[in-house]
């Protein structure tokens, strides 16, 4: 039965390997039809959503966590690493989810990529990171969890270059990857300060979560902090996050399975994984969830003036993992998780409907080159209003619960500062995510540079699933204040809710006061946008618009001192120093040599002489040798 | 007196080379032989490692006296660690002979691939210090020919450095030997240069084994090479011939590691465990300094040189840790790096003798007209950097562990090796291979069957190793427990 | 017992007789140059054979003491080194032969100088006695004078001559004086007793002896050209007939070697330490000087002088440690001495060889793409030069460690480590012939004055790049064949002769 | 008596020596080697040897350096073709300098030696006793020296002879 | 009583051997050159003589006959050298005979 879990993990990836035979084959020898890539590459994750249902049904049942090792993965001297999976209540949940939201992006996907001649390739990376990704989830240690962990990394590197004849794209992916390295270089520390403790009985969760009591405090926090920076890098909060919003070069499905629903959320779910360690050092926590705040405003700021549709939503992107990310911070994992659940739903019907606007709209980006959409796309417009509004956090969209459920933990933890950082980005959200609705699909004389059509259905039909999913995602977890009994909680036990010591009438004002601001959001962005007259839309400048140059500073900083460093150490020092001293030692030898030789002038007498005083300096030496 | 396997593993390839030498065949003759013998050590060498016993001891032993009046016998044997280098060896030549099919009209190129291969079994196998040096140096030879004769640019200038560089550092080796056997003749009365023998030394001085320590320490740092002693790396890198390169990076340089655990540890075990923080210190700061150097060359055999002196300063810490999980990992990155730097060297070659060109700002969209290139480029580029999945990964992930019991400032620094590779490895890929130029590559062609073949083998390694490790680790574990327990009493059972 | 003692005598008379008899035969126009190489040929190899009679046979005595009083000795040793001159001269002979016959100023009072040369050579290991050896010693000097001068046409050949007789006069002198002293010291040459007389004054003033054997010693410094005392040795070795040139390096320095061996391990034993220190610096002079002057050559030839300086520099580490490793250093020099004999005479005699003709291919340059056209000579080439870089699978490699192994046994492990930085130098100077010879394609000028490999002397030349390789590799493959072991056991049976009373 | 005799002696063949350094004319050098060597002879009849007396007028001054000075002459080098030698007279004064520690140094070691006292037996240095000697001791050496002269003989005549181009 | 000490001898002799060795690096002329060699076996001549004197050995004296007969041999090679070299550069400067310094050496 636990073979299952490995089942899940093994479906795709072996889905992916004979993909990317086929393909290497179709592309050197016979051109395949699609339908070989496409029946695989949907069957699989199909298969592993299935075995997903199965393992859940059956941890619900039993109660107890699935576990499953095949094969020792490394034994050295005492330690012992096993390839083991872990199916609990946790890992699963968060199974059902990506491969539901997973599989609906592959077909998806089959649509929107059907042009594109790499089709083959596209769905060998997708199952890919798919594979890894379930990996990460089902991984029962850290090490294990690190393999999937890189896993998804080198394939959103993999996917963001797709298309890698032009170097922007290719960039991008290092970029994506070499950031998300930096994390993993603090993901990697942590890791072995672990092992270095706890790592001779076994190095999985629940040893670790047995043997970090005994860990002295300081070296927790570093390791705290040093998983966190893991995090960062996975899932783009200050300062690693400036791989995402260059992410977007890779194809929408991309954005939408990998930079929206699911890779991003790897670091919620490492955090969420290692509970039993922050539970130990708050501090960390919080320092994360401030991280986090700032993380949120500061998206959310930048996504006001930005004019590439996918940008727009990469930014809101990072701002929702913000508060992911407050929500872990202050231990309120079963929240952040339901963001996680409610986003993955919205975020990527969100992504998918832009893929559709720019489908339509062949590969055309910019939001003020698009407008009047509404009447081309209608589905497209419904679904994408239903997610907005689920982002924006109105009533009864499933973003209202889980967001108004971190603001109400950030006010009830008594951090009033993250609270407020929370509910301004809330307001800015509101305000952005309707600034690209109004101007995608209303707006006035839209200046199209050659006439949208409407998208096939198997593009549409996925929108719909998830638009029914984030219209209803969020009543799985109804607050009990609104007579739920708050499903995520309840079943995520250890990661349930901590009691919140606030009042109803709290609750209920701050619910009011949620709704409220969305709403005044919403206000501002109609007033603003709902009439926006696309032909005299002129380029915002500012600070704002550039992103706070943060990206010129990085390269500054880093990219370019490091090369000057470079060149320093392989000019400078190699050549002009280490080599020049050896070879010049030679040449010298070789000079002297040339000098030495002067006395060879073939002259007897001098010779004569020279034995002469060889013999005298002998007598000299016997003088004094001799008593 | 019966020829044992190991002697045939090493006087095979150069009775062929000697007959070859003499035979008037053609080149493509050659080859196909010097192919044949590789494939049939790689089935000897399939035959030791399935007879291998689970245990830290010397194991097909050979001894036949040679010099009796100085106690010098001709005496091989192998253990784990020797098992596992043996093993890589025997993979590597098969598919660098398959990689190289069509490189070179010239007989005397595979005559020496031949010759060198039997010096670098020699120095595998020998026990005896004496019969060490004498392949250590043996080996030299055919490389000096294969770089002088085949390499371009200032090849011979390149080939006189190496050359000169080398055997000065295994002329001081040479001296600590010698001093060693005297050392032993003085307090047993009886001539040897067994390394068994010479373990047993106590009258050495503090200050003389130092000396002899570093007399040691000097010919492997130059061979591998460590940060002061890497300035014939470049040129010579650059001026060599594919297979001179590949042989260089993938093998000789292992080779100087192997010398370090196989003589070093044994011989001066105290020594060893005091001076490690240096070597980790220095193998570390060479993976940063040659990593960063790497960065901004455009040469692309240049940067290789740079990324494997590299990744070899990694190994040389991983040695010098002093635990299981740090010399596994050498032990494992050896295979690994070997493995990945052999290949991209070799595809390089191919690259070279298509488009005739090494430097990056002439390529570029080789993808699109090379897919097979591009994959296994990729794989192979993965395990450099480390990428989970490949053999790569492990044995970072285990030198960091290693380094980390070591010590765990170094530890954190160690650590960096996931940036380093990854920095520059990246944009060769995007540079050299992805990204279209408007340079003319035309005249790229995919691989062809037999380079496949000969990648395919590699290509498995690296990701069969890289999911299941332990399948390949456990016969060596032994041999390092040995090691580090009975030897530098560092270890815990 | 008389014949019993002559036949210890038989090679010498057998040289010296033959040498005679040439000189008679000279007036006789029937006989060719060919002819008279071949008697020579004949005439060396009887007496081998005639000294290999006692070859491995441990003994000592004072042939015909009745009649020489105790002026001669013959014991292992002297058969030892008997057999190696003797190789040496046959050597020479041999790969002398083509030389000779393109040369046509060669007259054939050469062969029977060469002969005396040799007499004086082998006499000189079997002198018990100052002055006989000195007379052996100006024997074969003037011979070799004379060899040396022999083509008068050439300015360089007549001025090496001129220049060596003058040094070697003197260095004589120095000899005559040091015996003098000696004789001043103890009241008697003969070699066994003056170690008596000695080993009886011991405590009391033995400055006399001293003096004398410091100025012994500079002429043998003189003879193997070691600094101060070797200036000549590149300009002579330069100006002399090749052939020549290879009698002199190989053979010359064995039988110098084979008397102060003999005079220092017997008689100035108890002294011998005094020394010590000037021998040191004689030793790191003598090494740097000679690689300072063979990294600079052009010409093939003087490298080849220069690094013989090289090469008296390791002999001399041996020397210096026979102090406190007397058995094993002794034996390395003689040891050495073969190895370096080998790669020496097939080095020149290559060069001799192919330098048929003058100013053809005698510096590094005539030598780029060599190997391109004649591959087996620039492989026997390389076999030298490895050998004489010391390179494992040479026999020079051998030597070398016995050499070093010696001195650090002995505690001179400083003199060992200067011995390797000279040895990682010399590498450049012979590795760059290699290379010059194989990485370049040919050169235009080629084919045209090299003689194809035919006769006698590529197969001799041959046979000693076998006989290098053979002694670097030693008997491991093919048991009981005499190989490294067997050359260093003999080495050592004949060091033991010497102690016998 | 004796002592006068061996003072004026000496001082003959060192100024004798110092003339054939000194002169310019190389036969004025070899005449004045000719005193010195007489001198020497005298000095050898001081020592009670008388034969070697003899032997040294005879075959030296006799032999050898009459076979000089006609060499001498026979080349007769003109006065153009001597070297001109400038600043000899400097290198002799250093050269004797740098050759002090070497005769203090045998000097040295000699002087702690015994004089020497007692009387001979009456034929010490005669001929027959000398002959003695040498055809019983030093038999071997007095048949190498012949072959030494032989080959001397040979290359004098190598050497000598022209070359017939 | 100075003329039968061995030590005034000895004086004699290294004075005549000394000026023998600098008439050898301070002469040009060759001829001068080899009497000064020629000179310097003269004195060992008289070392050797006093010495059995000395000893009461007759041995000495042979040894200084041996080494005259040595000089003799000497002289016939140098003269007849002396004769060639003088042939060929129509000098008797010894300087001038440098074909073989480094400078010229090829």
């Amino acid at each position: 039965m636990s073979a299952l879990l490995a089942g899940i993990v093994l479906a795709p990836l072996l889905s992916s390997v004979l993909i990317g035979l086929l393909y290497m084959v179709s592309i050197t020898k016979i051109p395949l039809a699609k339908t070989w890539f496409t029946l695989p590459a949907l069957f699989a994750p199909l298969l592993s959503f299935v075995f997903g249902v199965i393992a859940f049904i059956e941890v619900y049942q039993t109660g107890t966590a699935l576990h499953f090792e095949p094969y020792l993965w490394l034994g050295v001297g005492e330690y012992k690493i096993y390839m083991g999976f872990l199916g609990d209540k946790l890992s699963l949940f968060m199974v059902i989810f990506i491969t539901f939201v997973g599989w609906l992006i592959h077909l998806y996907a089959t649509a929107y990529m059907s042009e594109d001649e790499g089709y083959g390739k596209f769905f060998f990376y997708f199952n890919l990171f798919l594979s890894s990704m379930l990996l990460l989830v089902l991984a029962d240690g850290p090490l294990i969890m690190f393999i999937g962990w890189e896993g998804v990394g080198l394939c959103s590197y993999l996917l963001i270059s797709f298309y890698f004849q032009d170097n922007s794209n290719v960039v991008a992916g290092n970029k994506a990857f070499i950031v998300n390295r930096v994390g993993d270089l603090g993901f990697l520390v942590g890791l072995a300060i672990l092992f270095f403790y706890c790592g001779n009985v076994g190095f999985s969760y629940e040893n670790i979560a047995h043997q970090v009591a005994s860990m002295p405090a300081s070296l927790l926090q570093i390791v705290g902090i040093a998983l966190f920076i893991g995090a960062m890098g996975k899932s783009a909060q200050i300062p690693l996050y400036v791989w995402l919003p260059d992410a977007m070069a890779g194809p929408t499905p991309v954005s939408a399975l990998i930079h929206a629903a699911t890779m991003v959320t790897a670091g919620v779910y490492m955090v969420a994984r290692f509970s039993f360690l922050y539970e130990l050092i708050p501090n960390v926590g919080l320092f994360i969830a401030y991280i986090g705040a700032f993380s949120a405003l500061f998206a959310a700021v930048i996504a006001t003036k930005q004019s590439d549709i996918k940008k727009i939503l990469a930014y809101s992107t990072m701002s929702q993992l913000g508060y992911m990310f407050i929500a872990v911070g202050l231990g309120a994992y079963s929240s952040a998780l339901f963001h996680v659940f409610t986003h993955a739903f919205f975020k990527a019907l969100l992504f998918m409907g832009a893929g559709a606007v720019i489908i339509a709209l062949h590969h055309e980006q910019n939001i003020f080159k698009m407008g009047k959409m509404r009447h081309v796309t209608p589905v497209v417009y419904i679904t994408m209003l239903m997610a907005t509004l689920a982002i924006s956090g109105i009533p009864p969209f499933a973003g209202f619960f889980s967001k108004d459920e971190i603001l109400l933990v950030a006010f009830a933890s008594g951090e009033y500062v993250i609270w407020g950082i929370a509910v301004c980005s809330a307001v800015l959200t509101a305000y952005y995510m309707f600034r690209l609705f109004f101007v995608v699909f209303e707006g006035k004389n839209a200046l199209h540079v050659n006439p949208p059509h409407d998208v096939s259905w198997v593009m549409k039909a996925p929108l719909v699933v998830l638009a029914f999913g984030s219209l209803f995602a969020g009543f799985i977890g109804l607050p009990s204040l609104l007579g739920g009994s708050h499903l995520i909680g309840s079943w995520l036990g250890e990661w349930g809710m901590r009691g919140l010591h606030v009042s109803h009438e709290t609750e209920w004002l701050l619910l009011g006061l949620n709704v409220a601001i969305s709403l005044i959001g919403i206000g501002i962005a109609y007033k603003k946008f709902y009439a926006y007259d696309l032909s005299r839309h002129k380029e915002a400048k500012g600070i704002v618009y550039n992103k706070f140059y943060i990206d010129e500073i990085y390269d500054v900083l880093f990219v370019r001192s490091i090369r000057k460093l470079s060149e320093f150490i392989a000019v400078g020092l190699d050549v002009n120093i280490v080599d020049r001293v050896i070879m010049g030692m030679s040449h010298g030898f070789i000079k002297l040599g040339h000098v030495v030789a002067l006395v060879q002038n073939a002259n007897v007498r001098f010779y004569a002489l020279i034995m002469m005083l060889g013999v005298s300096v002998a007598s000299c030496y016997l003088i004094w040798m001799v008593e | 007196m019966s020829i044992g396997i190991l002697s045939i593993i090493i006087f095979l390839p150069m009775v062929a080379a000697l007959m070859l030498t003499l035979a008037p065949l053609s080149s493509r003759i050659t080859r196909n032989v010097a192919f044949g013998v590789s494939l049939i050590i790689f089935a000897l060498a399939l035959y030791i490692y399935t007879h291998f016993e689970l245990t830290g001891t010397i194991q097909f032993k050979e001894f036949y006296p040679w010099i009796k009046s100085y106690g010098i016998s001709y005496s091989l044997g192998i253990d784990g660690f020797s098992l596992i280098i043996l093993m890589l060896i025997a993979t590597l030549i098969p598919s660098a002979y398959l990689l190289l099919w069509n490189n070179s009209r010239s007989k005397s190129y595979w005559i020496s691939m031949l010759f060198i291969q039997s010096g670098i079994s020699g120095t595998l196998f020998s026990l005896d210090l004496f019969l060490f040096y004498f392949f250590w140096e043996a080996m030299l030879l055919p490389v000096f020919m294969i770089i002088g004769l085949f390499g371009s640019g200032n090849r011979v200038f390149s080939t006189l450095k190496i050359t000169i560089y080398t055997i000065m550092g295994s002329l001081f080796m040479f001296v600590s030997i010698l001093y060693l056997g005297v050392a032993h003749y003085y307090e047993f009365g009886a001539w040897s240069f067994a390394l068994s023998d010479l373990v047993n030394i106590t009258t050495i001085a503090r200050e003389q084994k130092i000396l002899l320590f570093l007399g040691f320490m000097l010919a492997f740092a130059i061979k591998i090479p460590l940060f002061p002693f890497h300035s014939w790396l470049l040129q010579t890198y650059s001026n060599s011939p594919t297979g001179g390169v590949f042989l260089l990076s993938s093998i000789m340089a292992k080779l100087g590691v192997y010398a370090l655990v196989r003589f070093m540890i044994p011989l001066f075990p105290d020594l060893f465990v005091e001076f490690s923080i240096y070597f980790v210190s220095l193998g570390i700061f060479g993976l940063v300094y040659f990593g960063i150097a790497a960065i901004c060359q455009m040469n692309i055999k240049k940067m290789f040189a740079y990324s494997s002196a590299s990744h070899l300063g990694f190994i040389t810490a991983g040695v010098f840790a002093l635990n299981v999980q740090g010399m596994m990992g050498s032990a494992f990155l050896i295979v690994a790096h070997a493995i990945a730097t052999g290949g991209l060297f070799l595809l390089v070659g191919v690259m070279e003798r298509h488009l005739g060109i090494r430097s990056l700002s002439g390529l570029g969209g080789i993808a699109t007209k090379a897919p097979w290139f591009t994959l296994f480029f990729a794989i192979m580029l993965f395990c450099t950097v480390g990428i989970p999945g490949t053999n790569g990964f492990v044995a970072e992930l285990l030198i960091v562990l290693g380094i980390f019991h070591y010590n765990p400032y170094l530890g954190v620094l160690s650590a960096l090796t996931v940036l380093v590779a990854a920095s520059y490895m990246f944009w060769v890929f995007q540079k050299a291979v992805l990204v279209k130029s408007d340079n003319d590559v035309s005249h790229m062609k995919d691989l062809t069957l037999y380079e496949i073949l000969g990648l395919l083998p590699l290509a498995v390694l690296i990701i069969a190793m890289g999911i299941y490790p332990d399948l390949f680790l456990y016969k060596i574990e032994p041999t390092l427990q040995h090691y580090l327990i009975d030897i530098l009493h560092v270890g815990v059972k | 017992m008389f014949w019993a003692h002559l036949s210890y005598l038989l090679p010498l008379i057998i040289v010296a007789g033959g040498a005679i008899v040439l000189m008679l035969l000279t007036p006789v126009n029937r006989f060719s140059m060919e002819r008279f190489s071949l008697f020579t040929f004949l005439i060396l190899l009887l007496a081998l054979v005639a000294d290999l009679y006692y070859f491995g046979v441990l003994f000592t005595a004072f042939p015909m003491q009745e009649l020489f009083s105790k002026m001669l000795i013959a014991d292992s040793y002297s058969v030892y080194f008997d057999a190696l001159i003797l190789c040496g001269a046959l050597v020479t002979s041999l790969i002398g032969t083509h030389y000779f016959q393109t040369k046509r100023h060669f007259k054939k009072e050469f062969f029977s100088l060469f002969l005396f040369s040799v007499f004086g050579m082998m006499l000189l290991v079997h002198a018990n006695e100052l002055l006989t050896a000195f007379i052996a010693l100006e024997i074969a000097s003037l011979s070799l004078y004379v060899m040396i001068g022999f083509q008068k046409i050439h300015d360089k050949r007549v001025e090496a001559s001129y220049q060596y007789l003058v040094l070697g006069s003197i260095s004589g002198a120095f000899f005559l004086l040091g015996s003098a002293l000696i004789y001043a010291g103890v009241g008697t040459t003969v070699l066994g007793d003056i170690g008596k007389v000695l080993d009886a004054l011991i405590g009391k003033d033995v400055s006399l002896m001293i003096i004398g054997g410091t100025f012994i010693l500079v002429t043998f410094l003189f003879k193997i050209s070691a600094f101060p005392f070797q200036n000549w040795t590149i300009d002579v070795y330069d100006g002399s007939p090749l052939p020549v040139t290879a009698f002199m390096a190989a053979t010359f320095k064995v039988a110098i070697f084979g008397f102060v061996l003999r005079l220092m391990l017997i008689d100035l034993d108890p002294i011998r330490d005094i020394w010590d220190t000037l021998f040191i610096v004689i030793i790191l002079a003598t090494l740097l000087y000679g690689t300072f002057l063979a990294i600079i050559q052009e010409s093939l030839k003087r490298m080849l002088a220069a690094s013989s300086i090289v090469h008296t520099g390791y002999l001399l580490i041996a020397f210096v440690s026979i102090g406190y490793a007397g058995e094993s250093a002794s034996s390395s020099i003689i040891f050495y001495l073969v190895a370096y004999f080998l790669s020496a005479m097939g080095a020149f005699g290559l060069i001799s060889y192919i330098a048929a003709d003058e100013h053809v291919r005698v510096t590094y340059e005539d030598f780029r793409g060599f190997a391109h056209v004649h591959p087996y000579m620039a492989a026997m080439l390389s076999v030298f030069m490895l050998s004489l870089a010391g390179i494992p699978s040479t026999i020079g490699f051998v030597g070398k460690f016995y050499i070093f192994t010696g001195a650090i046994e002995a505690g001179y492990t400083f003199l060992a480590v200067c011995g390797i930085v000279a040895t990682f130098i010399s590498i450049y100077y012979y590795f760059k012939l290699i290379a010059l010879m194989y990485f370049y394609p040919a050169c235009e000028k080629e084919g045209t004055q090299i003689p194809t490999l035919s006769g006698i002397t590529p197969i001799t030349i041959g046979v000693i790049a076998i006989a290098v390789i053979w002694g670097g590799i030693g008997n491991t493959f093919i048991a009981y064949f005499p190989g490294v072991d067997f050359l260093i056991d003999t080495a050592r049976l004949s060091y033991m002769s010497l102690f016998i009373k | 008596m004796m002592d006068i005799l061996f003072l004026l002696l000496s001082s003959f063949a060192i100024l004798g020596a110092m003339g054939m350094v000194s002169f310019h004319q190389p036969v004025h050098s070899a005449l004045s080697l000719i005193l010195t060597i007489m001198a020497l002879a005298g000095l050898f009849a001081l020592l009670s040897a008388s034969f070697l007396f003899m032997v040294q007028i005879i075959i030296y001054a006799g032999a050898i350096l009459t076979l000089f000075i006609f060499i001498i002459m026979f080349l007769n080098v003109k006065e153009a073709n001597l070297p001109k030698e400038p600043n000899k007279n400097i290198t002799l004064f250093l050269g004797s300098l740098a050759l002090l520690p070497f005769n203090f140094l045998i000097l040295r070691a000699f002087y702690k030696m015994p004089l020497h006292v007692n009387a001979l037996e009456s034929d010490f240095g005669k001929i027959k006793p000398l002959g003695m000697e040498l055809f019983t001791q030093w038999l071997l050496p007095f048949e190498l020296i012949s072959l030494l002269l032989l080959v001397a003989l040979i290359g004098a005549v190598v050497l000598g002879r022209k070359e017939e181009a | 009583m100075i003329a039968n000490t061995l030590f005034a001898y000895i004086v004699v002799a290294m004075v005549l051997f000394s000026i023998g060795l600098l008439g050898v690096i301070s002469r040009k002329n060759i001829f001068v050159i080899y009497m000064s060699i020629e000179l310097m076996l003269n004195a060992i001549n008289l070392i050797f003589v006093s010495l059995s004197r000395y000893h009461d050995d007759m041995g000495g004296q042979v040894m200084a006959m041996m080494v005259i007969a040595i000089a003799a041999a000497e002289a016939g090679v140098f003269l007849s050298l002396i004769i060639v070299l003088y042939r060929r550069k129509k000098s008797l400067d010894s300087d001038i005979f440098r074909t073989l310094s480094q400078k010229e050496a090829i």
